[in-house]
């Protein structure tokens, strides 16, 4: 069948910019919606990158890539997609005009953009960027006459466009026709908002919505309609290597063989969420599936804790675990599960809540100066199947939010950025296994498991990457 | 034979309080007919407000308690009866004027609008009302009735509100009024016209009027019977003229005894160096002038009673004196110091000297201090007239001057008469022990024996320790018995100014003769003939 | 009259201004916007990048002279977060606000002044301890609790409400209802306390003496000398509507200015915090003029 | 010689403290909310130090445990938390802060706003203004940006959080004062007492505040509640006290996704913000008639019926 759908969501998008897409509050409404890609990442299957308004693409000789684009493809305002519109579409992110988010992804290269016809187009990076085809999966294409500036009205070559946008309201996506696709089943999609998990659940059983991606586990009782989906995020305590204790590698492994992570599965944290050995989901590349979790051993933590006694740790210093409301379901009841079991253990460990300025202030360079150690509870999300988009930031000696500084990781973060397909594989895995065994880098966790609610006359199945996109088009009617 | 009017039986009324049980009235019986005017005089605190709140049903109950007795409107017991025909009665049937005035208006309502309550509320049109308040209002002799009405009461002068008050409760003309010392705050010219204005309508209507007073000319004038209350008990009854003649109980024969005006006047020595040099002192509400000018002198020791209409600006005067009110123009000299001009410092440094016990009594005192705390507060603003270890005993001593006695000390104001509060403001303005006091119809609520043990005190003061007194009065008797100078005011002005003898005995202006005039007699034949001979110099 | 406005005005414009530069320098010693704008993977270049789009990299004083000359010429800044001119983005929110503050407080100002009324009247009754208990089980209800109960109660169980959202009357009953609950028992407990007090005055004894009946004497008579501290906590109770509805919109999904003034403080969406608050603030001045008015209204002893 | 009227029957006066309990007893729902305050207060004194470690204890595989399952231990008779702690343990514990930071911003912001609208009321028309203005400004001041900007810049702690609920309280003390002060000042006892040359502060405190008191306890008693509830949502949002320091508005808003699930989660200490408002309320209502000597019969008169 066919028809409109109401999709209730967490979190109002307050631009629908599309340079903006990559943050999960506007990409779940815009991307791919109404804003296409050059290309796509295949979340359901495993073929990896796939065209979108691309055809095809090629490294050239010169390491440069080349990308083909679609015939015949046409912008919601009638104009037509060519590579005019690529190239402007790179510019306008990478301007200093705006605040393009999506410019994150391109830090440190040197872009060079050749239009070699209307319809291909050549990308040199310096350094080689093996992964580039992955990355224009997150550039957003809009056309040419679009300004540097932030813009109300998105315009793009997506199946859909902006027919209604009611600030604190709703947002209305309506099918158009000289769509260059397949016409999706869904005719109009309105977006409602509401911050209330127990409120977005209701919604879809009174019928007010069809869809809501995200509800509290708690909600998610009734088995024709919830489902749990693996949603990318991962849960994680960053531990900051540069004060004592925490800058002896016995303490942080007693941290980690202190928690017991097994316990919090069905209880705390949702049947389904897998324990963690990587900030990276196990879909990702290069994920090292040889690497254990931590047991839960508190006699192990107290006897490495009494070691590093003896070495002259002071372990007696208080460690801070901050975190932040709100950031993912349960944190509370999480954090101060874990504050009992490390001081089980005999650690000393106050647990501090901050809100979302502040904790930021603790988890980005430049970190603070006389800080006590501190472990960041933090949630971090990558469903882009690639770890370069994790490890640079989190663990490279320059990454923002790395807690240290290890010239062997910088290396092999460096070598396996620029390497391709199985090499790539191979030093990502390394990197994981040298993080996780013997830097011991943080506290891993758990890979996290959302809740989505379908009414029974849509066809659905969420899937990792829900969390930052729902495709429409993906979406079938009973 | 037919029912009374109203017929009061056995009727006992007590109230409950932290200290005990007091039983303000006990078992008094009393009857009223129809056109008659029944008077009860008594002690000041003898249960006449108490007993006649019983017959409106005003009466708290509890603390309150009705504990025997009937009270009958032609035939039917008030007491037992529905409260919605109850209801019906008040206003309609039976109407009261109040003792208190003030407290007894509601502050954020014109005049107009609760008098014109009182007839809508049992049915009138609201036009009808209307004209009928305006008619009213001009009746009781309040000026300019179509100003007044949009006035709020705290603009009146006391004798005003009085005079609304009495409007409100004739609105309905009802077939019996309840007066409780209606006449207390106007002047005697205004005094006669509203006797005669109860009279006319008496005559009209056949109401019955039981009138609660303490001046017995009023009795004289206007009562056909009276009864006599002391203590909760009624002591004696009878007509005006048997109880006048031949008191048989002893309170009543030392009631009429104490009738004031028969002494000796004051005969005030050659002026000393003046203590208190007012000149020319005005005062503009709005548009309307209250004071045009006034000047006097006072030395220690003299007493300036200041008599006049009602409304004549009496007690702005005095408010300003004391600077409660702050005046347009003119000067006040305290011992050579302008009081008018004296910053709140040194007005603080001269409080205690000048006190001043103010018309409105109610109001005046906390209701939330004991009359210990009232009166002692004194001691504790100026902690060096008195050591605290004394302070009990001479709130007692006090108390005994003015006539109450030391275990009143731990009530509170709510729980005295109109008269005792009186004497509970000028037990605390004695307190401070002053150099003038100013009293705003400080006795105008006590009874005559107590008057008269108060003017005895407050008199034997003036000559032991040398205190001024400037005394605003309408009791003219009082005035001669008390005052060594006597101003006379008429509409913000001063009409003639002189020794008490000097003006009673040869009042030069028309003014003041008309107030001589109209002042009463206690002795029923002689104001029987005043009466006769007014009515021949009207026709 | 007119001339109390005007003075009442020019004291309120300075201390408007007085709250906006307060605000400006307060708000932002309390963190970077840019950090919270862009994801924490974004390079200090970026943050950098932004400052400088916002101007955020001037002197604070610098900022604030930027500030002001906008301000007047009447322009408010743009919001961080939205891309529109804050100024907008406040009044679309408020209008929702003050409909919602405006209904609700109408509502609580009759049934709150009619319960504590009559509850005074037999003070120590039957009526007076149930609607006591009631009123103070209202004013300790967390309303969260409340909204969540209420939308399972009505729009799940019964479905006779929608649960959340605007578009038709029945989308404002719960929301109302909701608020409604917490100044209604305050306002009920104040206005008993009040009446009480009014009741044993003399001049009520007054009007029974002219044979008022019951109705009159409570809401005549005594009401309006009991109206004073009432007017002033409704005021205040209203007040806490106009900036604080927050659970209430969060949960309904009404887009008043509530939840707004909240995502922009965490947010530290400095324009759009200030101009919230410029509006809430005039609207809060206009209302206490008002009371002061209705003050001098309702006692004539406080008309100078 | 006296002329005394009346002469009741003289009952000597009782000593303070029994006069009061008689009058307390008079009211048996304000004695039972004494009682119940009274418990509260001591459990708040003792609770961290008897049942703190109890209260700490976690049991994942207890979680959400419901309650009146009398064959447990006591503690767990109201059921236990998502992380299996005991709820009646939390409850007793969280007393102490819930009570210390509730009280401690109420009695702050009604000591302060009531002085500044006893002044504002009193004094000239500058004065007036200023402060009236002043109220005006932390009126319309979101109390939400308060306390970021008072815990941002000088860190979290109890003490600043009592202070930023306190001064978002402190416009409604000050604007009623002030309207009661406008029209009790007019009053004729007020120019008696300055006619006797009280000085403002005595006028103000012994004259004026008796009479703006009783409105201003019915106010403080419900922002009891009004203060818990404020100092739950600000924890909600990440300021203000946070675990593992508990207090009944954090553990409400702790339970606030478990409300369909398990409701006793946030009920129970619902109920005891509600059950000691509505104690310090009755008290509050109590104590208005005790103080006021025109009601005070109620009380005195049923006291001595029964005792
Ligand atoms: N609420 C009360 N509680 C206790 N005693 C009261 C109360 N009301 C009145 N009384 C007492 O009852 C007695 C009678 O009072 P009432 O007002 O009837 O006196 P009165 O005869 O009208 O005196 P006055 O001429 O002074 O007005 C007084 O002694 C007074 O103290
Ligand atoms: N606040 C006010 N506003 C307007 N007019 C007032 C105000 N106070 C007093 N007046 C008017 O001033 C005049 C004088 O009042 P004042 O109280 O001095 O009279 P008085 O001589 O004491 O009369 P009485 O003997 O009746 O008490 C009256 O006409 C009164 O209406
Ligand atoms: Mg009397
Ligand atoms: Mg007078």
């Amino acid at each position: 069948g066919s028809g409109p759908i109401k999709i209730v969501l967490a979190e109002e998008a307050d631009l629908l910019e599309p340079c903006m897409a990559t943050r999960s509050n506007i990409g779940r409404i815009i991307m791919e919606n109404v804003s296409e890609t050059l290309t796509e990442l295949d979340v359901r299957g495993k073929k990896g990158v796939m065209p979108r308004l691309a055809e095809k693409w090629e490294q050239n000789t010169d390491g440069s890539w080349r990308f083909h684009l679609r015939h015949g493809v046409t912008f919601s305002n009638g104009t037509t997609f060519d590579a005019k519109d690529v190239k402007h579409s790179f510019e306008r992110i990478m301007s200093p005009k705006n605040a393009c988010e999506s410019r994150r992804y391109f830090g440190g290269m040197n872009v060079a953009i050749n239009i070699v016809d209307d319809y291909t187009i050549d990308f040199k990076v310096d350094p080689a960027q093996p992964i580039l085809p992955l990355l224009m999966s997150l550039v957003t294409i809009v056309p040419e006459e679009t300004p540097l500036e932030f813009i109300r009205e998105p315009i793009g070559t997506g199946p859909y466009k902006l027919s209604n946008w009611t600030p604190g309201q709703q947002i209305v996506l309506s099918a158009r026709g000289g769509y260059w696709g397949e016409k999706p089943q869904v005719t109009q999609a309105t977006y409602l908002f509401r911050a209330d998990p127990a409120v977005r659940a209701a919604m879809v059983q009174t019928g007010e919505a069809d869809l809501s991606p995200s509800i509290s586990q708690l909600d998610a009782t009734n088995t024709k309609t919830d489902f749990s989906y693996l949603d990318s995020e991962t849960v994680y305590l960053r531990i900051d290597h540069n004060i004592a204790p925490l800058n002896d590698v016995r303490v942080r492994k007693a941290l980690n063989l202190a928690i017991d992570r097994q316990a919090f599965v069905g209880s705390l944290v949702p049947d389904g969420a897998v324990l963690a050995t990587a900030l990276v989901p196990p879909t990702t590349l290069g994920w090292n599936p040889d690497v254990k979790v931590f047991p839960f051993d508190p006699d192990g933590a107290k006897k490495l804790l009494a070691e590093a006694k003896a070495a002259g740790v002071p372990v007696e210093t208080p460690i801070t675990i901050i975190a932040r409301t709100a950031n993912f379901p349960n944190v509370t009841e999480i954090m101060e599960a874990i504050q009992a079991q490390l001081q089980d253990v005999g650690f000393k460990v106050d647990l501090k809540f901050v809100e979302v300025a502040e904790h930021e202030g603790y988890y980005s360079k430049p970190f603070k100066e006389g800080r006590g150690p501190i472990l960041v509870a933090a949630s971090h999300d990558n469903s882009k199947g690639d770890p370069s988009f994790t490890m640079f930031f989190k663990y490279a000696s320059k990454g923002t939010q790395a807690g240290f500084s290890d010239p062997k990781v910088d290396d092999l973060i460096q070598r396996a950025t620029a390497a391709v397909g199985d090499e790539r594989a191979k030093l990502w895995s390394q990197l994981i296994a040298y993080l996780h065994d013997d830097v011991v880098a943080d506290v891993l966790l758990f890979h996290m498991v959302g809740f989505s609610r379908v009414s029974e006359r849509l066809d659905f199945k969420p899937t990792i990457a829900t969390n930052s996109m729902l495709q429409l088009s993906e979406i079938g009617i009973k | 034979m037919a029912d009374h009017l109203l017929e009061v039986r056995n009727l006992s009324v007590d109230f409950f309080t932290a200290a005990g049980v007091v039983h303000a009235v006990r078992g008094i019986s009393y009857h009223l007919d129809r056109g008659e005017t029944l008077a009860i005089l008594g002690e000041s605190g003898s249960g006449k407000s108490v007993s006649s709140s019983a017959i409106m049903n005003l009466i708290d109950m509890p603390p309150g308690h009705i504990s025997s007795g009937e009270i009958l409107l032609e035939g039917k017991d008030l007491l037992t009866m529905a409260p919605n025909d109850r209801r019906e009665v008040n206003g309609k049937r039976i109407a009261m004027i109040f003792q208190d005035p003030l407290s007894h208006l509601n502050p954020v309502y014109t005049v107009g609008w609760q008098i014109r309550e009182a007839m809508t509320t049992h049915g009138m049109a609201q036009q009808e009302a209307e004209a009928e308040t305006l008619r009213l209002l001009g009746r009781v002799g309040l000026p300019e009735p179509e100003h007044a009405v949009g006035k709020y009461p705290h603009e009146f002068s006391g004798g005003q509100r009085q005079r609304v008050m009495i409007a409100m409760a004739l609105a309905l003309r009802p077939d019996l009024l309840i007066a409780d010392e209606p006449t207390t705050a106007l002047d005697v010219t205004v005094q006669a016209e509203v006797l005669a204005l109860l009279k006319e309508l008496q005559r009209e209507t056949g109401m019955g009027v039981l009138i609660i007073t303490h001046d017995l000319g009023v009795v004289a004038e206007i009562a056909d019977r009276v009864v006599v209350m002391e203590k909760g008990v009624l002591v004696e009854s009878g007509t005006v003229r048997e109880v006048y003649k031949n008191p048989s109980h002893p309170y009543t024969k030392k009631l009429i005894a104490a009738a004031p005006g028969k002494g000796e006047m004051h005969r005030p020595a050659v002026k000393a160096e003046p203590l208190l040099v007012v000149r020319d002192v005005r005062k503009r509400f709005g548009a309307f002038d209250a004071l045009k000018g006034v000047s006097f002198d006072l030395a220690a020791g003299e007493t300036l009673a200041i008599v006049g209409e009602s409304g004549s600006g009496k007690s702005t005067l005095a408010r300003m004196l004391l600077r409660l009110d702050e005046p347009d123009a003119g000067s006040a000299h305290w011992k050579g110091r302008d009081l008018f001009k004296l910053s709140p410092a040194e007005l603080y440094k001269l409080r205690r000297e000048l006190q001043m016990v103010f018309q409105d009594p109610t109001q005046s005192l906390n209701p939330r201090m004991t009359v210990y705390q009232l009166i002692s507060e004194a001691w504790a603003i100026h902690p060096d007239i008195l050591p605290k270890a004394k302070w009990q005993e001479r709130v007692a001593e006090l108390l005994v001057q003015v006539g109450l006695s030391a275990d009143h000390m731990g009530r509170y104001p709510h729980q005295f008469s109109g008269g005792q509060r009186q004497r509970i403001a000028i037990a605390r303005a004695l307190a401070l022990e002053p150099r003038l006091i100013v009293c705003d119809e400080a006795v105008s609520a006590l009874d005559v024996s107590v008057q008269a043990q108060v003017i005895r005190l407050l008199d034997q003061l003036r000559r032991d320790m040398g205190i001024s007194f400037i005394f605003i009065a309408h009791d003219l008797p009082v005035v001669r018995d008390f005052a060594d100078y006597v101003m006379v005011m008429r509409k913000g002005e001063v009409v003639e100014m002189g020794t008490v003898t000097q003006v009673f005995d040869t009042p030069r202006e028309a003014y003041t003769r008309a107030l001589f005039a109209a002042s009463l007699d206690p002795d029923p034949d002689v104001q029987a003939a005043h009466r006769a001979a007014r009515l021949e110099r009207a026709s | 009259m007119l001339s109390f406005i005007r003075k009442r005005s020019l004291s309120s414009l300075i201390s408007l201004i007085g709250l906006l530069v307060l605000v400006f320098f307060l708000s932002r010693l309390t963190g970077d916007p840019a950090a919270l704008f862009l994801p924490v993977e974004a390079s200090a270049e970026m943050k950098q990048q932004f400052r400088e789009l916002h101007g955020l990299n001037d002197p604070l004083l610098v900022q604030f002279g930027h500030y002001v000359g906008s301000v007047m010429t009447g322009d408010l800044g743009e919001s961080l977060r939205k891309a529109r001119p804050a100024l907008d983005v406040v009044l679309e929110a408020f209008i929702w606000t003050l409909w919602l503050a405006a209904i609700t407080m109408s509502l609580v100002a009759v049934a709150a002044i009619v319960v504590g009324s009559l509850a005074a009247f037999r003070s120590g009754g039957f009526f007076d301890r149930f609607s006591s208990m009631i009123s103070l089980i209202g004013a300790s209800v967390p309303d969260f609790w409340l909204a969540i109960v209420a939308i399972v109660v009505f729009s799940i169980q019964l479905a006779w409400l929608p649960t959340s959202g605007t578009g038709s009357v029945l989308h404002w009953i719960l929301p109302i209802a909701v608020l409604f609950v917490r100044p209604f028992g305050i306002i009920v407990q104040v206005v008993r306390g009040s009446m009480i007090g009014a009741l044993s005055s003399a001049y009520v004894k007054t009007a029974r003496a002219k044979g008022v009946k019951a109705g009159p004497i409570i809401f005549v008579h005594a009401l309006r000398n009991a109206m004073l501290p009432v007017i002033t906590v409704m005021g205040d109770q209203a007040a806490s509507l106009l900036n604080g509805a927050v659970i209430v919109e969060t949960i309904f999904g009404f887009p008043g200015v509530g939840k707004l003034m909240i995502d922009s403080i965490l947010q530290r969406d400095f324009n759009v915090v200030l101009a919230a608050i410029l509006v809430t603030a005039i609207a809060i001045f206009i209302m206490n003029v008002l009371i002061d008015l209705a003050y001098a209204l309702l006692d004539p002893r406080i008309r100078h | 010689m006296s002329l005394s009227s009346t002469d009741p029957l003289i009952i000597p006066e009782q000593p303070f403290l029994k006069r009061v309990f008689g009058m307390l007893w008079a009211d048996k729902f304000a004695f039972v909310a004494a009682i119940f305050l009274i418990i509260v207060l001591v459990l708040a004194v003792i609770g961290p130090d008897w049942l703190g470690e109890l209260a700490g204890k976690q049991n994942l595989r207890g979680r959400n445990l419901a309650p009146f399952d009398w064959g447990r231990e006591w503690v767990y008779w109201l059921g236990a938390d998502a992380l299996g702690r005991p709820l009646l343990a939390r409850i007793i514990v969280a007393g102490q802060n819930t009570l210390m930071v509730a009280s401690g911003a109420v009695v702050m912001s009604a000591v302060v706003g009531t002085f500044l609208g006893l002044i504002a009321g009193f004094s000239g028309p500058r004065v007036s203004q200023v402060i009236m203005r002043l109220a005006d400004v932390i009126m319309s001041f979101p109390s939400l940006l308060i306390a970021v900007i008072v815990l941002f810049l000088l860190g979290s702690s109890i003490l600043n959080l009592v202070a930023v609920l306190a001064i978002t309280r402190i416009p409604v003390y000050l604007r009623t004062t002030r309207a009661e002060v406008l029209e009790i000042k007019e009053r004729m006892f007020v120019q008696a007492a300055r006619v006797m040359g009280a000085s403002s502060r005595r006028i103000l405190f012994r004259h004026i505040l008796p009479v703006v008191l009783p409105t201003l306890t019915t106010l403080a008693t419900l922002d009891f509640a009004y203060v818990m509830l404020a100092e739950s949502a600000l924890s909600f949002l990440g300021i203000g006290i946070q675990p593992p320091e508990i207090t009944w508005g954090l553990m409400i808003s702790q339970g606030r996704q478990y409300l369909t699930n398990a409701w006793w989660l946030s009920f129970w200490p619902g109920l005891a913000i509600i059950l000691t408002t509505l104690s310090l309320n009755l008290l509050s209502n109590w104590m208005r008639i005790a103080l006021d000597p025109v009601q005070r019969w109620r009380l005195e008169m049923k006291g001595r019926k029964n005792g």
